[in-house]
């Protein structure tokens, strides 16, 4: 559904990608991980028309859209989520998540009706008449979410819905991340709560310094002494016990 | 729809005021007001919804009025025909401005200069060429007859501007409404959110200035035949690009009621001024902006901020955005 | 056509003519850099800074340039009191209202002005008010020349407080990160009305340099705000090298603007030159940040 | 801002309201004094309105017009106000139009609801145009005082009328006078530049003499338009000097003179004259003041008073008591202020057929102005014509027409 090859972005001189590929199949929840600063969200922001790489191609359902920009690809399908969650402040949750649903549903009354069908997918059916700005970290996050799912996308990238969020909020976003993939939309996540990666991808890359140094099911990537290297090694030992703990 | 209930009966208990009042003064006064209304709403398109301020609202405004007088001046052609003329001139004079700025991204104080220089440019332009009568400027020949769209009674006047700005705030209605609005304020609010979630973020704000452009245009059309007379300062000049965003910021940007409770209060405040200081010169102004920085003070979100459930969308955007988009 | 024989004066009048600009600019340059305000009161402000110098000429017999130890401190008080006691009051942090103060005090100011001082256009009478210096052939003014002169200064000084004091380090924090600054203990309000009341300063002293080659009336700002914006744009927000720069720049694009197209349509180069710059080059020619 | 119109208007009618009732209240009380008859008299006024700009950019100019006019009407009341209405009292309504057309038509529709008998009012041409053509809508008789433009009387209204000369009729008089004073002297003069402003009467006075000046022998080597405010002059002063005219013919306002004067002299530009046309060094007791070294010789062609009128002299007299500047505002103003109480004085009513038929057959001659009676043509006084003024020895004398003359021209400059 999604292949990714032979990306390459320099900025100034910092090589936030380099030669670049891989390729998700339709249908799966696939995952992104690597340390801070690895270059995940610069793929992202390439992959979905942000940026333009300096060399390689993506192709989405067969069609090469390097370059597009982001608009023309939401509109081919593919749409992504923001780390730093941007809502539409000032602005209902309800009305959030019509701007998404707008891609499709050219009247208002329907795209708001779908709005609140969404809303209620993700947990915020409750919520759907206040000011965005007023949401918690969680709600964002979701509300992140809903708006994507509301423009009817093939492949949803989300950019750590999970971050920030304490463990019974991660327990409650998970099933609905395996919800929007059952319903048949591609999930690609980048996540640092390996808990959520562990439970949910089916597949998962690992990124380093702009390179993937590792692929796999999560188990076995994060085995990868490679992998924990990248981590800085202590680092990545002490979050995995926290997470342990966290789950215990 | 209540909204739009609303906005019906406002404007319906408008239209009884020439019936109600006979003081030609006071029908004046009204008339100015909506007239302030429409330039106030047109700038409340692309600043209040788009949340792109201009500061060159005058550039729109003065083509409008330029084109109606000249046509009829120079090419004899009819100012209904000049009226229609105006406002498509004007949104494509708007539509220029918006495609070399937007394109390049320009947003926030630079947006807001380039619109100035450009109003500043058309004003400079307009006293050296001499189809608009250079600095002599234009004088349309009295000629009062509705053919003529002149009219010797304020009545007629009131009607004619009544039913411009009634237009303007049916489309800015329609744009609280629609797809194309719900896209603008996305826009407005978070441009890169609203790209990432398919908005045609540069088509967005090309709509709303052109929009904005043809009822700012539509205002100088009707200065024009109301004034007669039109020279490059009235018609470019800053003072209408001021009076433009004043508007609905004093009345609440963003919101459809907002450019109406402005222009009221402008005028409620200057008749106060007027009342109650002296005929020394300087004093009725000077306590007219004292006046504007205590509303400021008290009441930041405009008085449509206190009047909330008559707005739909209360929202401010930041003037001073330090990038453009990369 | 014009000759060529005067190109070269035009030139060397552009860039002092340009100096003045760039005094009036560099206030503004600091405000916005720091404040992110776009003050619509400097015109206003300049000129009662103009009336100030008048009245102690015209009173007390003080020179413009003797003025220059009086009206900067003077006008950076009044700068200080206006930002502290109601622009930042006033605002509420928005910007559509900060636009809308300084709008506000720009109306309350001019027409006071014109109220107390009367709307006569007046001149100081100074020794050295006709007298020009010869430069490659040029005649220019001394006042210019002295302007040239202040505006370098004003701008050196400006760069060392940004650079080089405890201030200008506080300033430049602020600018950057207002909530940061707060957490750490810095008493934002007191920079930022420290920050406008050194640009209200900055016009203090382009009006002693302004005055003996001009004159004061209550609407004399509102020849100067339109060009001081162009010229902080031009050399970048926040900018004072580009500020002086700018300065040199718009005075010499307006000298020959004004030769090849003629007075009044020249004018129009100075805004082809603002529009192209925003256009392909908003950070201005020295772009960064204060 | 054009929103804060002043509602002067309203205003002055509540403070009449008041007024009339005090005075009412007063007359029931003194009645029984025995004097009521006086009082009665006292409270019918005549009102005039004037609207002038007192702020905003040309706030010199309205200020000044606003002082003029309200001597004319301090000076018929102290003369007895209008005799055929039993010395009924002028009473002054102030509007201000801050320099903008609208809110000028405003302030007159505004007071003819509270019932003047007619408007002085304009200073700017833009500003007359809108305020005549609201007048005229209630057919209510407008004198305008300054505005130049040819376009205020020529579109037929009926209300419409101007004490002062055109620009048109500026211009043609300004270059037969200056024809007589070049040949006079010997024809010195053969080539000119004109620098003037870039509004309406700058314009409009440059191209006509554009037009007229090679007429006369003398070639226009260059026409220079200038912005208000223009900052800097030296260019201009440069493209002078270099081409060397023999005549600099300015047409712009108080400000830009004052610049323009100071640079020429900076630059060591050298002419056989400067003879400016509507504003100028020999029209500005100001500028005279200041500069008397640059003003020196300085010939103007401008609005001026009969300096060998008695009248004109003690008007000037008093004003400067006052401490006003006498510019050709102030005694334009007066002098339309006059020219209408004069009218309503005749028809000895506030009818305004009547004023408008007394305007029209107006003979009126005690304007202390180089202009004879009044003679009306479609509203424009057509006995009026600017006159030739020059600096001599840091006075302004006036040199041209010969009859009102207190000094022969100095030309060329010495």
């Amino acid at each position: 559904m999604l292949e990714v090859a032979g990306i390459s972005k320099n900025f100034g001189g910092v090589q936030a990608a380099r030669d670049v590929g891989f390729t998700v199949p339709q249908g799966v929840i696939a995952s992104l991980i690597g340390p801070n600063g690895a270059g995940k969200t610069t793929l992202f922001a390439m992959i979905t028309g942000f940026h333009r790489p300096d060399r390689g191609t993506v192709r989405f359902c067969g069609e090469d859209i390097t370059g597009l920009s982001p608009e023309a690809i939401a509109r081919r399908g593919m749409v992504r989520t923001f780390q730093l969650v941007q809502p539409f402040a000032g602005q209902t949750v309800r009305d959030n998540i019509a701007v998404g649903a707008h891609l499709h549903i050219a009247s208002r009354a329907d795209a708001l009706a779908y709005a609140g069908a969404v809303a209620r997918k993700v947990g915020l059916g409750d919520r759907l008449d206040i000011d965005a700005a007023a949401l918690t970290v969680a709600g964002r996050k979701r509300l992140e979410v809903a708006r994507a799912l509301a423009t009817r996308p093939k492949l949803i990238l989300l950019d750590e819905v999970m971050a920030g969020l304490n463990p019974s909020e991660i327990e409650a976003v998970i099933p609905i991340i395996r919800a929007i993939r059952d319903e048949g939309v591609t999930v690609l996540l980048i996540e640092h709560v390996m808990q959520a990666v562990m439970s949910l991808s089916e597949h998962t890359w690992v990124l380093n310094q702009g390179e993937i140094i590792a692929e796999g099911t999560a188990s076995k990537v994060v085995a990868d002494p490679r992998v924990i290297e990248a981590y800085l090694g202590k680092g990545m030992a002490e979050r995995m016990r926290a997470r342990e703990a966290a789950n215990a | 729809m209540r909204s739009l209930l609303l906005l019906l009966a406002v404007f319906i208990a408008i239209a009884a005021v020439p019936v109600l009042i006979v003081s030609e003064f006071w029908l004046d006064v009204v008339i100015m007001t909506l007239y302030a209304a429409l330039l106030g709403q047109a700038w409340n398109i692309l600043g209040g919804y788009g949340g792109q301020f201009s500061f060159g609202h005058a550039a729109y405004f003065g083509t409008g009025a330029y084109t109606v007088a000249v046509l009829q001046v120079q090419f004899g052609v009819n100012p209904w025909i000049g009226l229609v003329a105006g406002g498509l001139t004007a949104g494509a004079v708007a539509a220029f401005i918006g495609f070399s700025t937007f394109r390049y991204g320009l947003r926030g104080s630079y947006f807001a200069l380039v619109t100035l220089a450009f109003a500043e440019v058309l004003r400079i332009l307009s006293n050296s060429v001499d189809f608009t009568g250079a600095g002599v400027g234009i004088l349309i020949p009295l000629e009062r007859s509705l053919a003529n769209l002149q009219f010797a009674s304020k009545t007629s006047y009131f009607w004619l501007i009544w039913t411009m700005t009634l237009a303007a705030f049916l489309v800015v209605w329609w744009i609280g409404n629609s797809r194309f609005g719900a896209r603008l304020m996305a826009v407005r609010d978070n441009e890169e959110a609203a790209r990432a979630l398919g908005v045609d973020a540069f088509r967005v704000k090309m709509g709303s200035i052109v929009l904005s452009g043809i009822f700012s245009g539509l205002a100088g059309v009707f200065y024009a035949q109301y004034l007669l007379y039109l020279d490059p300062s009235i018609a470019y000049g800053p003072a209408v690009s001021i009076e433009s965003l004043l508007v609905p910021i004093i009345g609440g940007m963003g919101t459809l009621f907002g450019p109406l409770l402005g222009a009221a209060a402008i005028h409620a405040v200057s008749e106060f001024t007027s009342e109650v200081t002296g005929d020394a010169p300087g004093i009725s102004l000077a306590v007219y902006g004292a006046l504007l920085v205590v509303m400021v003070t008290f009441m930041p979100r405009g008085l449509a901020g206190l009047v909330t459930r008559l707005g739909a969308w209360r929202r401010a955007r930041p003037l001073v955005a330090e990038r453009r988009h990369a | 056509m014009p000759d060529l024989a005067i190109i070269v004066p035009s030139v060397l009048n552009g860039i002092t003519t340009g100096a003045l600009y760039a005094l009036v600019a560099l206030g503004l340059t600091l405000i916005y850099g720091v404040l992110h305000i776009i003050n619509f009161a400097h015109g206003a402000l300049l000129m009662l800074g103009l009336y100030a110098v008048y009245y102690l000429k015209a009173r007390f017999g003080i020179d413009p340039y003797v003025a220059l130890l009086i009206v900067p401190p003077g006008m950076f008080a009044l700068g200080y009191a206006v930002q502290r006691g109601i622009i930042g009051r006033a605002s509420h942090g928005r910007d559509e209202n900060i636009l809308l103060v300084t709008l506000g005090l720009a109306i309350v100011i001019e027409n006071l002005s014109l109220f107390f001082f009367r709307s006569d256009t007046r001149i100081v009478d100074t020794p050295y008010s006709f007298e020009t210096v010869e430069i490659l052939g040029a005649f220019l003014p001394l006042p210019k020349l002295v302007a040239f002169v202040g505006a370098i200064v004003t701008a050196a000084l400006l760069w060392l407080i940004m650079a080089r004091t405890d201030l200008g380090r506080a300033i430049r924090a602020v600018a950057k990160e207002k909530k940061g600054t707060a957490l750490v203990g810095i008493d934002t309000d007191h920079v930022y009305a420290t920050s406008y009341g050194l640009g209200i300063a900055c016009l203090g002293v382009a009006a002693c340099l302004l005055l003996p080659s001009y004159y004061v009336n209550p609407q004399v700002g509102h020849g100067f705000v339109l060009i001081a914006f162009t010229i902080v744009v031009l050399g970048g927000m926040g900018s004072f090298v580009g500020a002086l720069i700018g300065g040199f720049v718009i005075g010499v694009v307006e000298a020959m603007g004004g030769l090849f197209l003629g007075e009044s349509l020249g004018q129009i180069g100075i805004f082809a030159i603002f529009i192209l710059v925003l256009i392909f080059r908003p950070t201005g020619l020295l772009g960064h940040k204060v | 801002m054009k929103n804060n119109t002043t509602d002067r208007l309203v205003r002055s009618r509540h403070r009449i309201g008041r007024r009339d009732f005090l005075a009412g209240a007063a007359a029931l009380g003194v009645a029984s004094a025995g004097f009521p008859a006086v009082l009665r008299a006292q409270s019918e006024t005549v009102k005039i309105g004037l609207i002038h700009p007192v702020t905003g950019f040309i706030s010199f100019s309205g200020t000044q017009c606003r002082t003029g006019a309200q001597m004319a009407i301090d000076d018929i009341n102290a003369a007895g106000g209008i005799k055929s209405m039993g010395g009924a009292m002028l009473e002054a309504m102030l509007g201000d139009s801050q320099g903008k057309p609208e809110i000028g038509a405003q302030e007159v529709s505004k007071m003819v609801e509270a019932g003047v008998a007619g408007f002085v009012a304009g200073y700017s041409s833009a500003i007359s145009l809108a305020t005549s053509q609201e007048a005229a809508k209630t057919n209510t008789p407008h004198v305008v005082d300054v505005g130049v433009s040819d376009q205020i009387t020529s579109r037929g209204l009926a209300n419409t009328f101007r004490f002062a000369p055109g620009y048109g009729k500026v211009a043609e008089i300004a270059v037969a006078n200056l024809d007589t004073i070049n040949k006079t002297a010997g024809s010195p003069a053969k080539s000119a530049m004109i620098v003037h402003e870039e509004s309406l009467f700058g314009t409009g006075t440059a191209k006509l003499l554009s037009e007229k000046l090679p007429g006369i022998g003398i070639e226009v080597l260059d026409v220079i338009k200038h912005a208000n405010p223009t900052r800097d002059f030296t260019n201009i002063a440069l493209q002078i000097k270099s081409k060397q005219p023999d005549l600099i013919i300015p047409a712009n306002y108080y400000n830009e003179y004052v610049l323009l004067a100071r640079t020429l002299q900076q630059q060591q530009v050298e002419a056989k004259g400067i003879y400016s046309v509507l504003g100028g060094a020999a029209s500005s007791y100001q500028f005279v003041n200041e500069y008397p070294e640059a003003a020196e010789q300085i010939m103007d062609c401008n609005h001026w008073f009969d300096p060998k009128s008695d009248t004109a002299l003690a008007r000037k007299k008093a004003a400067e008591a006052k401490g006003v500047i006498y510019t050709y505002e102030v005694f334009l103003a007066y002098n339309a202020v006059a020219f209408l109480a004069d009218a309503i004085e005749r028809a000895g009513s506030t009818d305004k057929d009547a004023v408008i038929a007394a305007l029209a057959g107006s003979t009126w001659d005690q304007h202390g102005m180089p202009y004879g009676s009044t003679k009306m043509e479609n509203g424009q006084n057509m006995g009026a014509q600017p006159v030739n003024t020059q600096v001599q020895n840091g006075a302004i004398e006036v040199i041209f027409p010969k009859e009102f003359a207190s000094a022969d021209a100095v030309f060329p400059m010495s």
